[in-house]
């Protein structure tokens, strides 16, 4: 995946979209406009939503993170190249599976709830990490790596010093499409029964209660903006300061 | 380089198509506990019984209880969600084709919460007008729609996995109300919409399939998302023709907050009041009643003598003394 | 130093070897350089010396040591490489590039910052100002200075150099040869350099090493080169303009003339007409007090000037000049450049070290062509 | 019953959801392309403008997809209509920031010898810039179109139809099969687009 370009840096945009968050949630909960959005409008309830969604994407996001950087960095040694290869082929057909077949299969295998949904979230989000840290770390110059063998540096010294430093800024990026990926596939964990901020959009367009699905549609969007930035920060700031 | 990828892609296709369908077949159910050894009382719902105001929050209110925990999904999911044992007891739709096949029983409405649900086809007045033969032709499906049919339907496709349309198909040719080859429409166009589950799905196939085995050129909508949505849609002329049910129409449609339980009188209530204010047709209603229904495991409602929604609250009241 | 016997290598899924049952020797304090056409094996021999390369047959001594018994790691710290410009690590500082092998050794922090310094100063770049730099930030040229640094960071006594100036406009590649030569002249460490310039090759090399097909063609000084080419390749290799390229490998200073006017600045006319008259030099060259140039007043010109003016107001500014490390070839250059039959050689203190003219240039290279 | 007996079985239902999949998506790109490449081209001229429209294609990306058709569904109502819309605005960003790199890209060169022989701007904007241009362009429809058709599986809920209501299906009948299906389908429509489109593409560049 391309590198993508940041153009803000600043903690402002931050400020708005938690302040803008924090807005709409104080505003549709005084403004239900109806008494069936004020049953599921209420601080406790948006609290336990927001609670389910980030907890979705912050956990599956960390696994993923987890289990794709050793993978990437793994397929990515000379001796593996043709499983790179191999897997970097299914990485791409498995990234034209939509977000919603992916939380489906999860639940037709595995059955329902927030587990099910951690585990859709995290097999989705392994993907474009993978593609990335693999891709990054391939990136890397022969002739950089040469230097570094050829001045005596040890395996993981060249890993740890030298090819992880150069990639980072490609595996940041995929990192920060994963996340991003993950809030807008966790709106969705609401049809497996795992909550978060879709159970507001889906029961909003079941009964046609326009401040339930704005609410929902609004602090998702929020916090998906939200997580964008912040990782563009982080890969801002690696990029100047690596 | 380009060439080897885009081998190994087909290669990985290929291999994916086999591959997924295999592991299809490892889908397995969860182990089932000893009947009636419930130790927490979670309650599986859609969205939209979930605060409706004929829904689980006045249900609760009015038989005096509380679940342990409410768990939102999909409308559907929640048959096998108890199925499976994921949770203790479910909402549904009472002439669903799983509960049967699932050996899952209907606790009864003792108290007459659940207000009747008699389907019945809805269409605009001035499109009524157009065509007037719509009256005959569709009032002549609902006399044969009872429980049992319905039940029956909804299990070919719940349970066995056939195509809602080959369904309807099937039972229209059964009773003689299509002939086997549909001739090419002479009449206009008609736009059937529906709800997205599978008695809607069913009732919109039959619906295209006399329509359009009497010429009339059927436009399939069939498939939207809730009962609002479909009514908007049916106001707003996008869709001509769709099945309502006589309880949703008068609660929500209608806005009223006194749930109504006698078929006949509902029927004519709401057919009064929504021609009025609506300019809508019902037209003849069908015989079964799709209402809400609390469902739990037959096995565990026998070991714990739970045989009506009182029973249910009651036991659920002990537990927690 | 560095010997190879019988050194065969035959890459996996290929039939003929890159190189070819080569035997030879690099002794110590000397620039051994690997020359040939590309795909003559000369890098790959090289890369088996700090086994980046395994041979397939053969073996290879550094200091009298099997490689193939010692922990590749330890050797390749202990041998300096340099390959081209690109293999420095762009997300490094030059001050952390330069310290990869003494971090890998595990040096202390401060000794490490202080060899930065030494090595940065060493090869001409000011610590204060190019410490916190990262590659990307500095020139070509810069760069391979880096380079070199980098691999002399842990003082290694071996070098490998794989084309290290190649990816340098042609007069900072010639700055840069220079520049290493003097430095070799102090470190005397033993070099296999390799180059598929054949006037690198005869300007840097003790020793050359013509390669062709992975086999070893001639194996000799580069005076024995130019004068004597083992075969037609070797011949073709060097160029028919033998003669000139032997001017690379006589350095300006070595025969440079003292017997020339020289004059303090504050000097009149008339005692420089003097010196003249006492030698046939076609300048006089005017120095300060430090007996350092400060340009030249040509032969004619001071025939036609009054007797009473003193040099200093009548003094040329001094351009066809030569460092006594460069070559004849370069001081040649320099004449051609500048339209003038004489160059002026300056020592590594800018002091006047003596002067080549072209009369002189032509009977120095009659006498050595012979 | 076994997958492949299911695809039999439903045949007709799987080429008429494909066929109404492929439309929505086909109608989507139409409309993004001609909207994108207009705007891809005018934020070449303003270049004032170039930051903030690329700001915002960025941000349309980052909204979750249920949440958009959640926003447009009020405007557009059920139906395709919500869907269409919500894929063009997914495949603005990719075709916008292919167009405006794709001329950006351009040697000044060649823009200078299409002034010196004195044409119009108009028409070194229709036979110089946008020929030249187009081979990026195409590359950003070729992601705009990978990425909504995964996109349109979700519209199927507000009712759009297409392939996504197997899935939905299948979820709502507890039905791996059905989920299935519609995944494969979605992918292999997705992998299909995709190599055709790289087939123009590589066509364009030559």
């Amino acid at each position: 995946m391309a590198h993508r370009r940041t153009r803000v840096k600043s903690w402002l945009p931050v400020l708005l979209f938690i302040g803008g968050a924090v807005a709409a949630a104080v505003y549709f909960v005084e403004n239900p406009g109806s008494a069936m959005a004020a049953r599921v409008l209420t601080y406790d309830h948006l609290a336990t939503l927001a609670a389910q969604h980030v907890g979705m994407v912050v956990i599956s996001s960390l696994l993923a993170a987890a289990t794709a950087l050793p993978l990437g960095i793994l397929i990515s040694r000379p001796r593996l190249r043709l499983l790179g290869l191999v897997l970097e082929n299914l990485v791409n057909i498995g990234q034209t599976i939509p977000s919603i077949a992916v939380i489906a299969l999860s639940f037709t295998v595995l059955g329902l709830g927030f587990n099910t949904a951690i585990f859709a979230l995290w097999l989705y989000s392994l993907l474009p990490i993978l593609r990335n840290t693999y891709a990054g770390i391939i990136s890397v110059p022969p002739g950089v790596r040469e230097a570094a063998v050829g001045m005596g540096m040890r395996p993981w010294r060249i890993l740890l010093r030298v090819e992880l430093p150069l990639a980072f800024p490609i595996i940041m990026a995929g990192i920060r499409t994963a996340v991003v990926v993950n809030v807008g596939t966790a709106t969705l964990a609401t049809f497996i029964g795992a909550g978060g901020f879709g159970h507001l959009i889906v029961t909003g367009i079941m009964v046609r209660r326009l401040q339930l699905l704005l609410s929902g549609c609004i602090l998702s969007a929020l916090l998906a903006m939200l997580c964008d930035h912040l990782l563009g920060m982080v890969e801002e700031k690696v990029k100047t300061s690596a | 380089m380009k060439r080897v990828m885009s081998k190994y892609g087909i290669i990985w296709l290929i291999s994916l198509l086999l591959l997924l369908p295999l592991l299809s077949g490892c889908s397995g159910g969860q182990a089932a506990q000893a009947p009636g050894a419930i130790d927490k009382w979670v309650f599986a719902t859609d969205h939209e019984f979930s605060v409706r105001p004929d829904g689980l929050p006045e249900l609760l209110k009015f038989y005096g209880f509380e679940f342990d925990e409410v768990r939102i999904m999909d409308l559907g999911v929640t048959y096998g969600a108890l199925k499976d044992g994921q949770v203790a007891a479910a909402m549904g739709f009472a002439t669903d084709g799983r509960i049967a096949a699932f050996d899952l029983v209907n606790l009864e409405d003792d108290k007459n919460f659940f207000p009747v649900y008699n389907p019945a086809p809805v269409v605009r007045k001035d499109f009524l007008d157009r065509y007037p033969e719509l009256e005959e032709l569709l009032g002549r499906l609902s006399p044969l729609l009872d429980t049992e049919t319905m039940i029956s339907l909804n299990a070919q496709v719940d349970v066995e996995n056939k195509d809602p349309k080959e369904v309807a198909r099937q039972w229209l040719l059964e009773q003689g109300l299509i002939r086997e080859e549909a001739s090419a429409p002479t009449k206009g166009k008609i736009v059937v919409g529906s709800k997205e589950f599978t008695e809607q799905l069913i009732l919109g196939a039959i619906t295209i399939q006399v329509l359009a085995d009497a010429g009339f050129e059927a436009v399939d909508s069939t498939g939207l998302a809730g009962s609002e949505v479909v009514r908007k849609a049916l106001t707003g002329g996008e869709i001509d023709v769709y099945w309502e049910y006589t309880g949703t129409a008068w609660l929500v449609h209608l806005g009223h907050d006194d749930p109504l339980t006698d078929s006949e009188e509902c029927y004519n209530l709401v057919k009064e009041e929504d021609l009025a204010r609506y300019n809508l047709v019902w037209l003849a209603y069908a015989p079964f009643d799709n209402t809400y229904t609390i469902m739990m495991r037959k096995a565990d409602a026998d070991a714990l003598g739970i045989k009506t929604i009182s029973d249910l609250a009651r036991v659920i009241n002990e537990g927690k003394n | 130093m560095i010997r190879l016997e019988g050194v065969t290598k035959i890459f996996p899924r290929q039939r003929v070897p890159a190189v070819k049952n080569l035997s030879m020797e690099v002794g110590e304090g000397e620039i051994c350089v690997l020359v040939g056409p590309s795909g003559c094996g000369k890098t790959t021999t090289m890369k088996m010396v700090n086994r980046l390369i395994e041979p397939t047959e053969g073996k290879i001594y550094v200091n009298g040591r099997d490689v193939a018994d010692m922990d590749p790691i330890k050797l390749r710290q202990d041998i300096g490489y340099v390959i081209q410009e690109i293999g420095l690590f762009p997300h490094m500082t030059i001050a952390e590039n330069i310290a990869t092998v003494p971090r890998e050794k595990g040096w202390p922090e401060d000794r490490i910052q202080q060899q930065v310094d030494i090595l940065l100063e060493l090869v001409g770049l000011d610590p204060e100002v190019y410490r916190h730099r990262k590659p990307a930030d500095l020139s070509g040229g810069q760069r391979q200075r880096v380079g070199v640094a980098r691999a002399l960071a842990a003082d290694p006594p071996i070098l490998l150099m794989d084309e290290p100036f190649g990816a340098v406009d042609p007069i900072t590649r010639a700055h840069l040869q220079n520049e290493f030569l003097s430095l070799q002249k102090k470190m005397r460490k033993t070099v296999m350099f390799v180059t598929h310039d054949i006037d690198e090759a005869i300007k840097m090399g003790d020793r050359i090493a013509v390669m062709r097909a992975g086999e070893l063609v001639q194996y000799d000084t580069p005076d024995r080169l130019l004068s004597a080419p083992a075969d037609d390749f070797v011949a073709a290799l060097v160029g028919h303009n033998r003669a000139l390229k032997r001017l690379h490998l006589v350095k300006a200073g070595a025969v440079a003339r003292t017997d020339v006017a020289v004059a303090q600045a504050t000097r009149f006319v008339e005692e420089a007409k003097e010196l003249l008259q006492t030698n046939n030099s076609p300048v006089v060259v005017v120095v300060d007090g430090l007996n350092r140039p400060k340009g030249v007043v040509q032969r004619e010109e001071l025939l036609r000037r009054n007797g009473r003016a003193a040099l200093q107001d009548i003094v040329n500014p001094l351009e066809s000049v030569a460092d006594e490390d460069a070559t004849l070839y370069d001081a040649l250059s320099t004449m051609l450049n500048y339209g003038e039959r004489y160059v002026v050689v300056l020592n590594h203190n800018r002091e006047f070290q003596g002067i080549i003219t072209f009369g002189y240039l032509l009977e120095l290279m009659k006498e050595n062509g012979s | 019953m076994g997958f492949w007996s299911l695809v039999v079985s439903r045949w007709n239902n799987i080429l008429e959801s494909t066929g109404e999949h492929i439309l929505i998506v086909v109608a989507a790109v139409c409309v993004a392309v001609i909207v994108g490449v207009a705007l891809g081209v005018v934020i070449t001229y303003w270049r004032s403008l170039a930051g903030p429209v690329l700001y915002f294609c960025q941000v349309v990306m980052t909204i979750p997809s249920l949440a958009m058709l959640g926003l447009l569904l009020p405007v557009f109502g059920i139906g395709y209509k919500t869907g269409v819309a919500t894929l063009i605005l997914y495949s603005l960003l990719p075709i916008v920031r292919n167009t405006y790199a794709g001329i950006q890209g351009i040697d000044p060169a060649i823009i200078e010898a299409a002034k010196g022989m004195g044409m119009r701007e108009t028409t070194i904007l229709r036979r110089v810039k946008l020929p030249l241009a187009w081979s990026v362009i195409l590359a950003g429809i070729r992601t705009a179109v990978v990425m909504i058709i995964g996109i349109a599986a979700i519209a199927s809920y507000i009712g759009a139809g297409g392939l996504g209501e197997f899935i939905f299906r299948g979820i709502s009948q507890w039905n791996l099969q059905l989920v299935l299906l519609g995944a494969v389908c979605v992918s292999l429509l997705a992998v299909l687009a995709d190599g055709l489109l790289k087939r123009v593409e590589g066509r364009a560049r030559r």
